[in-house]
């Protein structure tokens, strides 16, 4: 289903706007080669490696935009996916923020959704199975209070089979050391990182903050704790206010930032964190189409995360697996990961 | 769920600054109930981002479903622009709908300016002999005709804040009256409508002990229960804190919700 | 011609789309009491203070995105505005980085321009007198490549007739103190602000860059050494890749990201930035509107400026002016100073 | 410089995703020389955020400038869609035209692709009698016919990459062949095309000593030299390093140019 010729000109037709840049005569040949090629096209290895994990392809859910991994299906059919990473898990089920919780703005949008969860046990119980027999990757996104309650959350993960990965968010606002967020310390980041490796069988990959001055000593300091890898990035802080009623749009005042319009900025920063350290970086922010997730293949990304771009259009991860498999073909590129990291600077 | 391009049959004008647009999608005509909303792509590029909530508001034939829609801002004016034959990214239908009344119930239908759209379905459904129909508008020029509703054959009760059409007030007022004065049924209300009324009917009917069933707007995201975006806060009485639009509703039972958190 | 009915309608109808958020409805009501109001519209005071300084209305333009205040003429008369910022000029000329220098990027835009200016002394000579003769309060934004040479440039404005205040840019990327950009540290922010201080006699504002992990410390600075005033924010540092040539679609890899996708980022950094100090802030990223210009008043900006939006529509600045007037007169609020920092927090 | 919404009169596909698009503005069809550009708002929304240039290809009588376009992206295809009476943002016009030749110059233009844009125009204006003119396409069906040009007297030498129509091979092929069969000529060229192909005009002409003039793209903000976006590298033997395409150019000197640094 996923290399047929249906779907392959389906997505010609549907891809996003963006895929205009192709301009008209550009995607016609593609789709002409995609006939032509279409044996070869199979034979294109799209695998990749983020240290011990081996994903199918580099596209994966970025947490808090795919749910549990079942709320699109079955128009999305989570097994075809790189990994499914799953919302941001707490120990206990938390409810999250008051409502506005998100709002729109331009090319992107504001969430505060306060980390609504069901919490680590009914995860286990209620969700997971059906990823497990969906033959799903499944990364579980991870949150806590403290250093402390993250360490719990990893041990409550410890010698669960199906669960791949585990990717802590250290991009909180609210939390124990002073109300700054762990993800913009290098040294909590750094504790953090230990505790939860201290207390997993797993691979462990970091995700990290953009509101900071420097994103490469916070992703040197995960590295140094051990970390496996590392997501960059997560949403900016923003705000938007209602003129009318003259407050806050977002019943929390201030949400994080994603969607195409923080493309470049989550670009530079992987490309920053890329040069910083040895561990796998997978990239994420505002990655829409094929063409966006290239960008952060090139500059050294092993894999992406789709996240916005979910509400946008549910099959983007799809779309984007099949159009990465025919810029390969185009470009002769026989394995995906001969294309990472190939940007040429002067 | 069905996420596809649907071809647009016609997208007429039908009230100030009101539209019906007609959706040729055989799988979503299919499968809509009243109450069900589709999550619409108004624009290719990334401004505005967010599909558009938008419930479904008649099914025409094997092919076709209707929405009926104002213009309120960037999304709805792009909308307005359609022309026949677009295609537009259309995902639905969605959510929880409409739970049938019982059939010694009465069913009293109440409307809010377009939030007359789902009520419309539903009318459809239930039929005239078996529902009454009650819609407010802000001035006369609002008002959606009855033939484009696809309601003809019914008695529709009316009332404007402007006194320029119907009962000079609110159609909370038409419901009340209606309600007191007829104590020997056994109404049930379906309700739609901007919050304040909604308010207004959820007190109304509480105090009176009426089952009512309102569709609630909320900003989504995704439409399918994955951001949590769309949550409103539910009655204390109930097992969980909020509710997600989305999922969980648009259409909730007037009572589960807390609607003193409501803006 | 600034409060006539022509130019009032015009805006009405030819605002951009932002302003359909109005809904049809309520622009028809306002252009319906625009005429029945329109001798009171006259009567709203919009002059701000920023210290010293008075401005006839609060809506400049943004540095770098204006030229020196000539380009856009006859179209906008600068006399118009609250104040010119002029493109950031440096003590000698600079020719600027290599093309190509500018992308775009969804709802924003890339720019690395490389501070390409006329230098200091041409533009006494060849530009300042013709703003002097359209009566435009001229605010000078200035760069120098050492902490001394901030110095040389204010001296060099010293006793200048015509200029009214000194913005200082602390956002440069490649700068003395090992490569770190001067914006990004409060120390070296607070020595810039003394130094252009003593070399100067007029207010001097600095303006801040939001690439930091909390733009506070760096506001702080810059009021303890006295700055008069901060303009919070410049760009966002981004990248984008041609996923075709591999290669960096800017020349000089990095550039600053502009434009209404960074507009909620800006806003919550103006919010801080307005409760961490006492000086007077200008907000400014992304302001296409009056609507979006009002969103930085009511978060405690008592200015803001206007960038990118010139590009979208060179009337930009003028149709804000007579939005925000048309909006006052609409809330009733006679001067738009009571107007400022009036958001409402739970 | 004129600012203002400009009605779309016609918009019609001239040739293979080449669209001829004719707006009414008495000003700018006014002031329109050849060579000049106008800056287009394609959307009201954020995304495309920027202007988009195009060359002023022709003006019809008091009130009508026509421009030549080719689908190439978002904006260009946004803007294809456009129908007769839709307003469009026009900012212009802009930059510094063609000088025109001297009197005993045989004014030879050349064109590649959509870059006739600005060569239709200064081709109407200097008369078939006096100007040669030579176009390059990449094939037939890119061909825009000289009716639709206005350039019905004109004897146009097409070269086609593919062979499809004319000369096999490219338009500096023909230049080529032309200037150095007629030596006692004294050419002038103008040119507009693609950047390999304005290079090798440049090299050919350069070589041969003729005056040459060509018209540069480049990414735009501004349009009007307020934002240095739009540099090209100068010909060491200039005064200054960068010149601004919207501002000192579109059109240029070729010997003015740093070939070497055009990407
Ligand atoms: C389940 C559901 C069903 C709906 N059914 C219909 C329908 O049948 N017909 C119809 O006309 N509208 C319906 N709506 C509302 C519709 O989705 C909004 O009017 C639309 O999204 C506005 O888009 P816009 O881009 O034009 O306005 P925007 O520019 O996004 O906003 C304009 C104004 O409308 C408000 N607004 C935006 N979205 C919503 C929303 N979802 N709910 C409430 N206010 C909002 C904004 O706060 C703002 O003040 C429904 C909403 C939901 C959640
Ligand atoms: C002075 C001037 C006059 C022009 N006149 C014409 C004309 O008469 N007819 C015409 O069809 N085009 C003309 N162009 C080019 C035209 O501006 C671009 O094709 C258009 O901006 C592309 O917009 P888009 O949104 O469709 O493409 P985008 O999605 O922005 O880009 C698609 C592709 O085109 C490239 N591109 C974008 N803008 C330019 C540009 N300005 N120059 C070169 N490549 C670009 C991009 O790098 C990308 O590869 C002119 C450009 C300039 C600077
Ligand atoms: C509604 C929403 C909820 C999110 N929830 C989480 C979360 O629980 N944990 C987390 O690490 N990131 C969360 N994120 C951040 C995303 O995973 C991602 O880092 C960010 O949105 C940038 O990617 P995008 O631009 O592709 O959306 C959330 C984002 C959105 C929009
Ligand atoms: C093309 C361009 C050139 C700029 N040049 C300068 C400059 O010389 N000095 C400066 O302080 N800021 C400069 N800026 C930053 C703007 O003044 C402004 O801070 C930023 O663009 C955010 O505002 P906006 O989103 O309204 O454009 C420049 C911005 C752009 C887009
Ligand atoms: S809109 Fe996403 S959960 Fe309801
Ligand atoms: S486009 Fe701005 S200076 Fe040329």
């Amino acid at each position: 289903m996923n290399s047929g010729l249906g779907q392959g000109f389906s997505i010609l037709q549907h891809d996003d706007s963006n895929s205009c840049r192709f301009g008209l005569a550009q995607s016609r040949v593609l789709y002409a080669r995609f006939i032509t090629w279409n044996n070869i096209m199979d034979k294109i290895d799209l695998r990749v490696r983020i240290g011990s994990l081996e994903l199918k392809n580099p596209v994966m859910t970025a947490s808090g935009t795919f749910g549990y991994g079942q709320e699109f299906y079955p128009l999305v059919d989570p097994g075809q996916l790189g990994a499914v990473v799953v919302k941001g898990l707490s120990l206990k089920p938390r409810i999250g923020n008051p409502p506005p919780r998100i709002v729109e703005t331009p090319s992107g949008m504001l969430n505060a959704i306060g980390l609504a969860n069901i919490g680590l046990e009914r995860f286990l119980k209620e969700k997971l199975p059906w990823l497990e027999n969906m033959n799903a990757v499944v990364i579980v996104n991870i949150y806590g209070h403290s250093v402390a309650e993250y360490g719990e959350v990893a041990a409550g993960l410890k010698g669960v089979a199906g669960i791949s990965g585990i990717e802590v968010n250290v991009s909180c606002p609210n939390v124990e050391c002073g109300g700054m967020a762990f993800g913009t310390d290098p040294e909590v980041t750094a504790r953090v990182t230990e505790q939860v490796l201290k207390n997993s069988d797993k691979p462990v990959i970091v995700k990290l903050s953009p509101n900071v001055t420097d994103i490469r000593s916070v992703a040197r300091a995960a590295e140094s704790a051990g970390a496996d890898g590392l997501s960059v990035i997560n949403t900016l802080t923003g705000m938007v206010i209602d003129i009318e009623k003259r407050v806050p749009k977002l019943a929390n005042l201030l949400g994080g930032l994603s969607g195409p319009a923080i493309r470049p900025v989550a670009l530079h920063k992987v490309y920053q964190v890329v040069q910083a350290v040895h561990i796998p970086v997978i990239g994420l922010g505002g990655i829409v189409n094929h063409r966006d997730a290239l960008e952060f293949l090139i500059a050294g990304a092993r894999a992406v995360q789709v996240g916005t771009a979910n509400f946008m259009k549910p099959t983007a991860t799809l779309d984007i697996i099949e159009g990465l498999r025919v810029y390969c073909e185009e470009q002769g590129i026989a394995r995906i990961e001969d294309l990472i990291g190939t940007l040429e600077v002067n | 769920m069905i996420d596809q391009y649907a071809s647009v049959r016609f997208n007429e004008k039908v009230a100030q600054e009101t539209f019906l647009m007609g959706l040729e999608s055989q799988e979503i005509a299919n499968k809509a109930e009243p109450g069900h909303f589709v999550m619409i792509r108004v624009s290719e590029g990334t401004d505005p981002l967010l599909r558009r909530p938008f419930s479904i508001c008649s099914v025409e034939g094997e092919n076709l479903f209707l929405i009926l829609y104002r213009i309120v801002g960037q999304g709805t004016l792009i909308m307005s622009k359609a022309g026949k034959g677009e295609r537009l990214s259309v995902l639905g239908p969605l959510g929880r709908g409409f739970e049938m009344p019982q059939s010694e119930e009465v069913p009293i239908l109440v409307a809010g300016g377009v939030g007359i759209a789902p009520i419309i379905f539903l009318a459809q459904r239930l039929g005239s002999h078996k529902a009454l129909l009650m819609a407010g508008f802000r001035t006369s020029d609002e008002i959606v005709d009855k033939k484009v509703c696809g309601l003809l054959d019914y008695q529709i009760s009316i009332a404007t804040d402007d006194g320029t059409a119907g009962h000079l007030g609110f159609v909370t007022d038409l419901l009340e009256d209606h309600v007191d004065s007829n104590k020997k049924e056994t109404p049930s209300v379906f309700a739609c409508g901007p919050t304040p009324m909604l308010k207004k009917v959820a007190a109304l009917t509480q105090s009176r002990g009426i089952p009512c069933q309102v569709s609630l707007e909320s900003l989504m995201a995704c439409g399918v229960g994955a951001c949590q975006g769309c949550a409103v806060q539910a009655a204390s009485a109930e097992k969980q804190a909020y509710f997600h639009v989305c999922e969980d509703g648009p259409v909730f039972y007037s009572k589960s919700i807390a609607w003193e958190c409501l803006a």
